[in-house]
């Protein structure tokens, strides 16, 4: 469950989101269309957390934005577009780093189980820094499986990951909203989306409007 | 527990990262050395002018390749955006200062017992008895370079110009720590008695206590917007 | 724009007073006297002389007496010292005395010695103190009256 | 809001603040430089101390205003606390620039030197550079919270690291110099001391107009650009209409 009231961000001379209000509930998932440059990535840096917002607050499972930061980390994945991973870390290993900081500790089996479904298993023991953009991509999302968070942020999830990837991600997604967590997306591609959002919406200059997602036209999401 | 893991994962990470890649310790190793020639340049020296300044060359060859070490340190968690990840861990903001500063620490002090030898040879120093106590100054002296280092070097990655702003910020705040280490690694080349430059071990310890402290504080609020 | 004018005009005021009382005293009380002016005026009453001790001139004899030539500007004078042991008496050193012109037996009967007071060194470090504060205060009361203008006169900023 | 209330009552007495800074220092400037005797080891040069020292204090009092800003704003994340810290750095490290050359000039005659690694000097020039330090850091930030919050940290350590660095640089200068190159050589008599207190108090109280006046300053920048579209916070616009 995600509620913004109001959310406005300024970067230097720059307004790059003003008054955004949003409210996902459980089992949604909700789709973060719009050009370049509107602000989606930095919505979702405010929501996990990264960012602090000039203006208004935002809660997440009922928890305040600005005050119970840690509970909210704690129950929250943002798959952003930079990976987080170490490039002279292996596969096994960065999957063990980041889910020990987070205070998960995946037996092998399970770090072997989600390899394989994001199909990389075979290169578990590669350095991440010989990884393609692709595999990359998979192997956050595998970091994101392990962690098993209720709420998802996904910036621009689908770009990098070829045909089946796409699916694995949106199988993974799926897996996600029916088991009542919270997802919410930005994307530009309207075709690899449609699938799963429940709910859209498009950022201009910053300003979130709703729209019902059978109403998007592609020329809307430049 | 959880925060004893974290600062071990951390440092873990530090460590396979730097034995795979190399480039930390190498380039301060050098760097270091290429300070000790240009010095040697500098000065011509008899042994008995060398013992008056070779503390102060010392010390200034290690802040310089601390502050390689320390820039390294954070820049290299920008690749991937790493920091992000490290921003968003729940609840160990702290644990992951102590296990930067550990990591920090541990790779400056390699660094100084490489170069060591090194002074010793190149400009002709009788240390022997004295190894101890110039391993407990550096030991000091490091902390305190690597506790106040750590938390501007994650302060400074987030900013332009940060390879200018690290040094500009750092250098004036350590003054203390360079003095003292300077004076204390002064007397014990000398072979003074320990009376005399006890107080500078003093302040050493008095510095690392204070900003141990303060920058595991102030990290929260560089790590959480 | 009128209440900046009142309060500069006032510090200007201010400042001229605090020359004009400056001078005065400095001329009443802290004037020193060269060598010549002392041999064609033969001032009575106590009165200070500037100069320098010329070299190889200086006897001491005992703690707080001496004799040397001061030396001015195309003159110079005999001078006998008895006073406070001197700190800072030596040759080529310029110094301030403090005493009586004899008249009689053309000698310069100093009793004390003063510093050269340095006035430049004194101006110069109330300018460097003072100067920039004010030239900072002016500028930033301009800038403040300069952005209330411009945010009066600024329109509300609106998406086209 | 409270912090917002104080501030407004406090501006509305700013030219109180100008009016008795400027009274001080008149009756300072007088008493220092034609009332007050000439010292007996110096001589005249001594008036030099009573510009010296008020700026000496004042930056010092100065940067206790900014550490204590700053833990504000790191507490209460109120925007116009960062304000005042900003405008506090720049005035103190002017101040602190203008006592080390007053120091300077009075070390010519005294010391027959320019420059003496004294420690207060030394301190001083740390100081200074750590002012410097933290408005360049606020210079090479994009995001304006960001911005205060660093330099926020920066000057609270920095507040921490100062007696320090003073006990340090002390320590040091006695072991390298004979005692008698010192700024301790003035012993102040009760003559001196009137017009320095005067001088001290006109001073800091010319530092708080000048506060006021920057503070206001950079809110108005800030509000400038926020008018203009470009730094949008509908809190400030309301603040301002009101």
């Amino acid at each position: 469950m995600i509620a913004c009231h109001g959310i406005g961000k300024t970067y230097g001379h720059f307004q790059v989101l003003r008054d955004v209000n949003l409210a996902i509930a459980e089992g949604e998932c909700f789709a973060l269309f719009g050009p370049n440059g509107s602000g989606k990535t930095t919505l979702l840096k405010v929501l996990a957390t990264l960012e602090r917002p000039s203006t208004g607050h935002f809660e997440i499972l009922g928890m305040h934005g600005l005050k119970d930061k840690e509970a909210i980390r704690a129950n929250l994945m943002f798959l952003a577009h930079g990976t987080h991973l170490y490039d002279e870390l292996n596969a096994r290993e960065n999957l063990a780093f980041a889910l020990a900081l987070r205070g998960h500790h995946p037996t092998d089996r399970d770090v072997k189980r989600a390899l394989d479904r994001v199909t990389i298993g075979a290169f578990a023991d590669m350095k991440v820094r010989h990884y393609s953009a692709g595999m990359k991509k998979r192997l956050a999302l595998a970091k994101t499986m392990l962690a098993n968070p209720k709420i998802l942020l996904l910036d621009e999830p689908f770009t990098a990951l070829d045909t089946a990837g796409t699916e694995i991600l949106r199988e993974y997604v799926r897996e996600r909203l029916s088991d009542n967590g919270t997802v919410l997306l930005s994307t530009h591609d309207y075709d690899k989306t449609r699938p799963i959002a429940s709910r859209a919406g498009i950022l201009r200059h910053g300003a979130l409007q709703e729209t019902a997602i059978e109403e998007l036209q592609s020329d809307d999401l430049v | 527990m959880t925060s004893f893991n974290v600062i071990r994962w951390i440092v873990w990470k530090d460590f396979v990262t730097e034995l795979r890649s190399r480039e930390t310790i190498s380039s301060m190793v050098f760097f270091a050395l290429i300070v000790i020639l240009i010095f040697s340049f500098s000065f011509s020296m008899d042994q008995q002018a060398a013992r008056e300044v070779i503390a102060g060359i010392m010390w200034v060859a290690f802040a310089f390749t601390g502050i390689i070490g320390l820039g390294k340190s954070f820049s290299t968690e920008l690749q991937n955006d790493c920091l992000e990840a490290l921003q968003m861990v729940p609840e160990a903001k702290g644990a992951i200062y102590l296990g930067k500063v550990a990591a920090n620490f541990a790779f400056m002090f390699l660094v100084e017992i490489l170069l060591f030898p090194m002074f010793v040879i190149l400009f002709n120093l009788e240390v022997v008895e004295e190894i101890s106590l110039l391993l407990l100054v550096f030991f000091l002296a490091t902390v305190g370079l690597s506790a106040i280092g750590t938390l501007f070097s994650a302060l400074t990655v987030q900013i332009r110009a940060r390879e200018v702003m690290l040094p500009i910020l750092l250098l004036p705040l350590v003054v203390p720590v360079m003095i003292a280490a300077v004076e204390a690694t002064k007397g014990a080349l000398n072979g003074d008695p320990l009376a005399m430059y006890e107080q500078w071990l003093e302040l050493l310890v008095i510095y690392d206590v204070v900003f141990t402290v303060v920058s595991f504080w102030m990290f929260e609020f560089v790590m959480d917007s | 724009m009128t209440n900046l004018y009142i309060r500069w005009g006032g510090v200007c005021v201010v400042a001229i007073v605090l020359i004009v009382l400056t001078y005065n005293h400095y001329r009443d009380n802290l004037a020193n006297l060269a060598p010549r002016q002392v041999k064609q005026e033969a001032p009575a009453g106590d009165i200070r002389v500037l100069g320098m001790v010329q070299g190889g001139t200086l006897e001491t004899h005992g703690a707080g007496e001496a004799t040397f030539t001061l030396l001015g500007e195309s003159a110079s004078l005999q001078v006998q010292y008895e006073g406070p042991p001197p700190d800072n008496l030596r040759e080529l050193k310029i110094l301030i005395l403090i005493g009586r012109w004899n008249a009689a037996t053309q000698v310069f009967e100093a009793r004390d010695i003063g510093i050269v007071p340095n006035y430049g060194f004194i101006a110069g470090a109330y300018l460097l103190g003072l100067l920039p504060l004010a030239l900072l205060l002016f500028a930033m009361n301009r800038r403040v009256n300069f952005l209330y203008d411009e945010i009066k006169t600024s329109k509300l900023y609106e998406e086209e | 809001m409270t912090i917002h209330r104080v501030i407004r009552k406090v501006q509305r007495f700013e030219g109180w603040f100008g009016g008795g800074a400027v009274l001080c220092l008149v009756a300072g400037l007088y008493l220092g430089l034609i009332g007050s005797p000439p010292d007996y080891y110096q001589g005249e040069v001594v008036r030099i101390m009573y510009i010296h020292v008020p700026l000496a204090h004042t930056s010092l009092l100065g940067y206790t205003v900014l550490a204590v800003g700053s833990l504000w704003y790191l507490w209460k994340r109120d925007p116009i606390v960062d304000n005042m810290c900003q405008a506090v750095a720049a005035l103190s490290a002017v101040f602190t620039a203008l006592a080390l050359g007053t120091g300077m000039i009075w070390g010519k005659p005294t010391w027959d030197t320019w420059w003496t690694w004294d420690a207060r000097l030394t301190s001083f020039t740390v100081l200074l550079l750590i002012l410097i330090g933290y408005l360049m850091l606020r210079t090479f930030v994009d995001d304006p919270e960001k911005e205060a919050r660093y330099g926020a940290i920066l000057a609270i350590v920095g507040f921490v690291d100062l007696p320090i660095i003073h006990f340090s640089v002390e320590w040091w200068r006695t072991l390298h110099q004979p005692q008698s190159i010192s700024m301790r050589g003035v012993s102040i008599s009760s003559g001196l001391l009137v017009p320095l207190l005067f001088m001290s108090v006109g001073m800091s109280l010319l530092f708080s107009y000048m506060l006021m006046v920057r503070t206001q300053l950079l809110y108005l920048d800030r509000l400038l650009h926020a008018k203009k579209g470009r730094l949008l916070s509908q809190f400030h616009l309301s603040k301002f209409d009101s």
